[in-house]
């Protein structure tokens, strides 16, 4: 038997040629949906009436699966969750799952946690900003975006051995010591990174269409962006100045000095602009944590099995795209009894429909790009 | 006897034109994908001979093999018709383009006018395709396509009557000769802006390729098609883009005509002039985001229309009052 | 030569819109209505009308049929394919319109025409036929130009005012 | 915090929360996590908190657990409240205990931005009772409780537009229930459509 | 040289082939096309007349024909978008009252 897609509340039989409205099937194959999403447009000429997103198409049941396997094999299912920014995900579960312990992270460790977060950060909003100027047709930007983000992935290579998925940490600290090479490779593109998004910024703050593309597009105020739940770069545009690593600090960030920048309009530039001065904070972090990396262990004397006290506890980390966290109650045997992942790209995208409607097709692309999702863990 | 002589002469040049205008716009294509490749630090093509440059060929090649796919609710005659009647204006345009003082197929009186409503036509290709693949991205990027080059072809027309007061004929070639001393783009920087403007739209190029946007429309118009006639859409925007350059020259930078003290043959400062504007074009490709539907109506018609309107008045002004 | 090129364009037109009128398909009868003006613009040509014939193709073809396509498809045509065609009245016409075409003939069969007066230019030549169009157009016939043009603008006035939505008093 | 919390517990007020894994809870504070916002919602509607935890006193974790009917009513007043402006429902989700009592519980994450602080609230339900929906207080809700539909089988009154969200219209069962087999029950099994071939 | 008859044959018929058109169809956009038809068979005969006198008065009127095609295409077709939306229909036998 095969799953048939959702029956939308959109009524597909209407007329094509019909003068009143247009209903137009964007994805799961389109070009600007990034990924399997399918969004089912209401068109009245080329404003926008109605919106339907159909999601699931990448739904793996990777809950399900985390309640079946124990807490150390759930790291590289974390990895294809939001697999732009794995090292993300790979942190929220293991800070997640160091809550049931009183485990002494070395700092070591939690240094270069915080730094291979920043690093994904990184990556993501490459390729977040890539795509999103390629939506909206600048397409150099995308490829000089990816010219870093290879930067980014090379990195991410060198220490964990992985490019994409790179389960890169461990409960208690890391699988082992990063090797110098990667302080030192770290330390260039540290160094090269801020000219390189002084590029991408010539090519597009100013400029006239980018604007005119962005403004004013897509607004959404703070008030309703609570109340959507949309959390990181969207909320922070909207000028609600809240970030998980200065609210609830995790690994080395209550150590390090950065700017959480905000928006004002909470329209597309603003959560555009929110993005590239975080490319810059995310620079700035790793640059500090170069600095003030400690010597030590790398990890922690953790037992060989890993059994959390029964309880429950919720724990959150500042994703690229938003609050990312996990729900976990332990039932004080070795595998969770329940996992719940808290997907920002899901919670962000329920948005979609307000943030578009009365809006033209052409900016549903571009809200789309905003918004900044990844179906991975959006479906999980 | 003369008669059949001078219509072999025509068949001849016709032949030649077309098919070298064939070859141009493939290695045209060619220099876009190199072009562009450059400017986002990529090499692109490569592999197919010395630095890619048998890959028109091989694309050629490969379009021609292709499976020709006609979707089933499709108007069968109406889709094999649209990129035929996409391409043949493109192509009949050539007939009155002159090339060099010598080399041309003809010149009529009507000339500009003659190039102006053949290339007007394009437009029924882009449409029957959009309405004939039964596709509503194609619909919808026809529906575009269809309002965009009608109001931009105003402002095209518009903007070449300033050039037009001074050069006081239709006939290429005299719009050519009337600029023997000073290009007509340092009398008509307005007209000039404007018709450059207009000319990316009216051939669907960034920033104003909306019929087209892959991101919004997948494919626009062309989303259906496959194999030739896909390529057909393909030659025939590259085809109106020399058009519609090859017109700019004529109109503001003296056509095959150059500075006197650098002595090249008409046919190389064409080409020289032609390679610029070729080169504007794609480089505007690779630097500019899209502009929205209604931003492009806004561009146009509260913008250059009055732009253009005031430039004639000004022109008309002026000539009466200097000339 | 010229009279051969004159039958192909006629035959080509008349066809086109016989087939223009017996359509169902509305989109179909618009592209051979264009496709009849092609053939019309090659009369024009013929009759050293160059101008005339190349506005007939950029405005008429170019601009009106693009109108015409436009607009046919904003509308739902797909029902109307399937319905009947004809009015009732059709045969009456048909007969009617026969009767009317044999009548023109029979008089045009009557009448002599003087022989024709030529161009002072040749076809296609500089200055020819734009600048003669020109001259007329600007000096003798500059009032009826004017009251066209009011005429275009009341037309886009009426044409706003009955496509839009809703008005907004 | 297990299930058998909830046959033992209380009105809990003040004192640390009798739970049998108690060994978890290191010992008594004279206020337990929460205190506070308890107050708030009691001020309220009193003895609407059936249940107050919190895992290892982290002011984070307090739980309170609600009965199904106060869920819309508390959660307006927390959202609406000077003291606790919950305005984000940071996460919506269900959690299946088979050998409950009340199987099914309904989590809501809460957090406040003016407080930076989290609560959370459980609501237990039986096999096959239906919930209140809370997306007319924080629109979020919307999808989380179309997944909880999807993934779990809870049913949400007055929602707006309960359809499943992530699996298939068609798929029949809820496999995040702990009695769903974790390879599924074979509604994935492809079967080859015949197909015909040239020549046939 | 064409002999003026041509002209003015070609016009006839292009006008009776219009003229049916206009009365025999149902469908109102035909209706509208055979009306342009009808307005270019007169451009035919304008420039016909034109040739034949050497004058260009004929071409004159054939754009101010032209014209007068813009204005009817524009306006006409507003009031069958005007009509489509109000009813979905397009024929103009089923159009017999002035109000609804």
């Amino acid at each position: 038997m095969v799953g048939v897609a959702n029956v939308s509340r959109i009524d597909q039989q209407s007329t094509l040629h019909g003068t009143e409205e247009l209903v137009i099937n964007m994805g799961p194959q389109h070009p600007s949906t990034h990924g399997v999403l399918r969004v089912i447009l209401k068109l009245d000429g080329e404003t926008v009436n109605d919106l339907d997103c159909d999601i699931g198409y990448l739904h793996r049941g990777t809950e399900k699966i985390g309640e079946n396997i124990n807490y150390t094999m759930f790291i590289p299912y974390t990895d294809r969750l939001d697999y732009i920014a794995a090292p993300s995900n790979n942190l929220a579960w293991v800070t997640a799952v160091e809550k049931f312990f009183d485990w002494e992270i070395p700092m070591r460790a939690q240094y270069i946690r915080s730094m291979v977060g920043e690093l994904s950060r990184i990556a993501s909003h490459l390729l977040w900003l890539a795509t999103h100027a390629l939506d909206i047709g600048a397409m150099t930007v995308f490829l000089w975006c990816f010219r870093e983000r290879e930067m980014v992935l090379d990195l991410f290579e060198t220490a964990f051995g992985g490019r994409l998925t790179v389960n890169a940490f461990r409960l208690g600290g890391l699988h082992e010591d990063v090797p110098e090479k990667f302080l030192q490779l770290t330390q260039e593109f540290v160094d090269i990174f801020p000219s390189r998004v002084d590029d991408y910024e010539t090519l597009l703050t100013n400029n006239r269409i980018w604007l005119q593309r962005t403004r004013d597009v897509g607004i959404i105020s703070a008030e309703d962006a609570m109340d959507l739940g949309l959390t990181g770069p969207i909320i922070r545009g909207s000028g609600v100045k809240w970030d998980l690593r200065r609210a609830k600090p995790y690994a080395a960030y209550p150590y390090l000095d950065f700017v959480v920048p905000i928006g004002e309009n909470g329209d597309i530039y603003d959560r555009y602009l929110v993005r590239i001065e975080e490319l810059r904070q995310s620079t700035y972090i790793i640059q500090q944590c170069l600095e003030q990396l400690p010597g030590g262990p790398a990890s922690c004397k953790t037992p060989r099995t890993i059994k959390p006290p029964e309880g429950e506890i919720y724990h959150s980390i500042e994703n690229p795209k938003g609050e990312f966290g996990f729900y976990i109650v332990s039932d004080g045997t070795t595998t969770p009894y329940r996992v719940r992942i808290r997907p920002p790209s899901f919670i962000n995208l329920g948005g979609l429909k307000k943030l578009c409607v009365g809006q033209l097709v052409a900016d549903v692309v571009a809200i789309i790009g905003s918004i900044d999702i990844v179906l991975g863990e959006c479906d999980r | 006897m003369d008669m059949a002589l001078e219509v072999a002469v025509a068949a001849i040049k016709i032949f030649i034109v077309v098919n070298v205008v064939q070859l141009v716009v493939a290695y045209l294509i060619y220099v876009e994908r190199k072009v562009i490749a450059h400017a986002q630090l990529r090499l692109g093509p490569m592999r197919v001979g010395w630095h890619g440059l048998l890959q028109p060929i091989a694309d050629g090649l490969k379009l021609f093999l292709k499976e020709d796919i006609v979707p089933d609710k499709a108007d069968r005659v109406v889709f094999v018709l649209a990129p035929v009647m996409v391409l043949v204006p493109a192509l009949v345009v050539y007939a009155v383009l002159p090339f060099s003082a010598t080399f041309y197929i003809t010149q009529i009186n009507i000339g500009l006018f003659f190039v102006l409503a053949i290339s007007s036509l394009g437009v029924f290709g882009v449409v029957m395709a959009g309405w004939a693949s039964n596709s509503k991205y194609s619909l919808l990027g026809a529906l575009r396509s269809a309002a965009q080059m009608l109001s931009y072809e105003i402002f095209l027309g518009f903007s070449v009557i300033g050039p037009l007061m001074l050069a006081g004929s239709l006939n290429l070639q005299e719009i050519v000769h009337a600029q023997r001393d000073v290009w007509f783009v340092f009398y008509q920087p307005v007209a000039f802006i404007v018709f450059f403007v207009a000319a990316l739209a009216e051939t669907n190029r960034a920033p104003f390729d909306l019929p087209e946007a892959e991101t919004e429309l997948v494919a626009g118009f062309h989303t259906e098609y496959s194999g030739m006639k896909f390529a057909f859409f393909f030659l025939a925007e590259y085809a109106s883009m020399m058009v519609i350059s090859t017109i700019g020259i004529v109109l503001f930078f003296g056509g095959w005509e150059g500075p006197d003290f650098i002595p090249l043959p008409g046919f190389v400062w064409y080409v020289l002039k032609l390679s610029v504007f070729m080169f504007v074009f794609i480089w505007l490709r690779a630097t500019l985001p899209r502009y929205r539907y209604d931003q492009l109506m806004r561009v146009g018609w509260k913008f250059m229309f009055p732009l253009v309107m005031l430039n004639i008045f000004l022109t008309g002004f002026l000539k009466y009052l200097f000339l | 030569m010229e009279i051969y090129f004159f039958y192909m364009f006629a035959g080509g037109m008349i066809l086109t819109s016989l087939l223009m009128v017996t359509r169902a398909n509305v989109i179909h009868a618009a592209l051979l209505l264009v496709l009849t003006f092609f053939f019309l613009a090659g009369v024009f040509v013929l009759a050293g009308a160059e101008f005339l014939a190349a506005v007939q193709i950029l405005l008429y073809a170019g601009g009106i049929m693009v109108l015409y396509l436009f607009s046919i498809m904003l509308m739902n045509v797909e029902v109307a394919v399937r319905m009947r065609q004809w009015h009732r009245q059709g045969v009456v016409v048909f007969v009617a319109a026969v009767l009317l075409g044999l009548e023109i003939w029979a008089v045009l069969g009557e009448v002599e025409f003087a022989a024709p007066k030529q161009w002072e230019w040749s076809l296609g030549a500089t200055p020819g036929n734009v600048e003669a169009l020109g001259a007329v157009l600007y000096t003798k016939f500059l009032f009826p130009f004017e009251v066209a043009s009011v005429l275009l603008l009341a037309a886009m006035i009426g044409a706003i005012v009955l496509a839009k939505r809703t008005i907004e008093r | 915090m297990s299930d058998e919390a909830v046959e033992n517990s209380e009105e809990t007020n003040g004192a640390p929360d009798s739970e049998e894994s108690a060994d978890e809870v290191a010992e008594a504070v004279k206020t337990p996590p929460g205190e506070d916002l308890k107050e708030v919602v009691e001020s309220a509607f009193p003895g609407a908190v059936l249940e107050q935890s919190a895992y290892e006193d982290d002011e984070d974790e307090a739980t309170f657990v609600l009965d199904v009917d106060s869920i819309v009513a508390v959660s307006t007043h927390l959202r609406d409240h000077g003291d606790s402006l919950f305005k984000l429902l940071t996460d919506l989700t269900a959690a299946h205990y088979p050998e409950a009592e009340n199987p099914l519980e309904v989590l809501y994450h809460l957090y406040s931005f003016e407080h930076n602080r989290r609560l959370r609230l459980k609501v237990r339900i039986k096999e096959g009772q239906s919930m209140p929906t809370v997306s007319g207080v924080w629109s979020s809700a919307d999808w989380m409780e179309r997944e909880v539909y999807d993934l779990f089988g809870i049913e949400f009154e007055d929602h707006p537009d309960l359809r499943r969200i992530l699996l298939p219209d068609n798929w029949g069962s809820h496999p995040m229930r702990k009695d769903y087999p974790l390879e599924g029950r074979g509604e994935r099994i492809y079967t080859k459509p015949k197909r015909k071939e040239i020549g046939d | 040289m064409i002999p003026m008859t041509h002209f003015l044959v070609l016009g006839a018929i292009l006008f009776l082939i219009g003229a049916a058109g206009v009365l025999m169809r149902r469908n109102a956009i035909i209706i509208l096309l055979s009306i342009e038809l009808m307005l270019n068979a007169v451009n035919v005969t304008f420039v016909g007349f034109s040739r034949h006198l050497a004058d260009m008065t004929g071409q004159v009127f054939g754009i101010f024909v032209i014209t007068v095609a813009a204005c009817e295409a524009a306006v006409g077709l507003a009031i069958l978008i005007a009509l489509n939306r109000d009813r979905t229909m397009v024929n103009v036998d089923e159009v017999n009252l002035l109000k609804w």
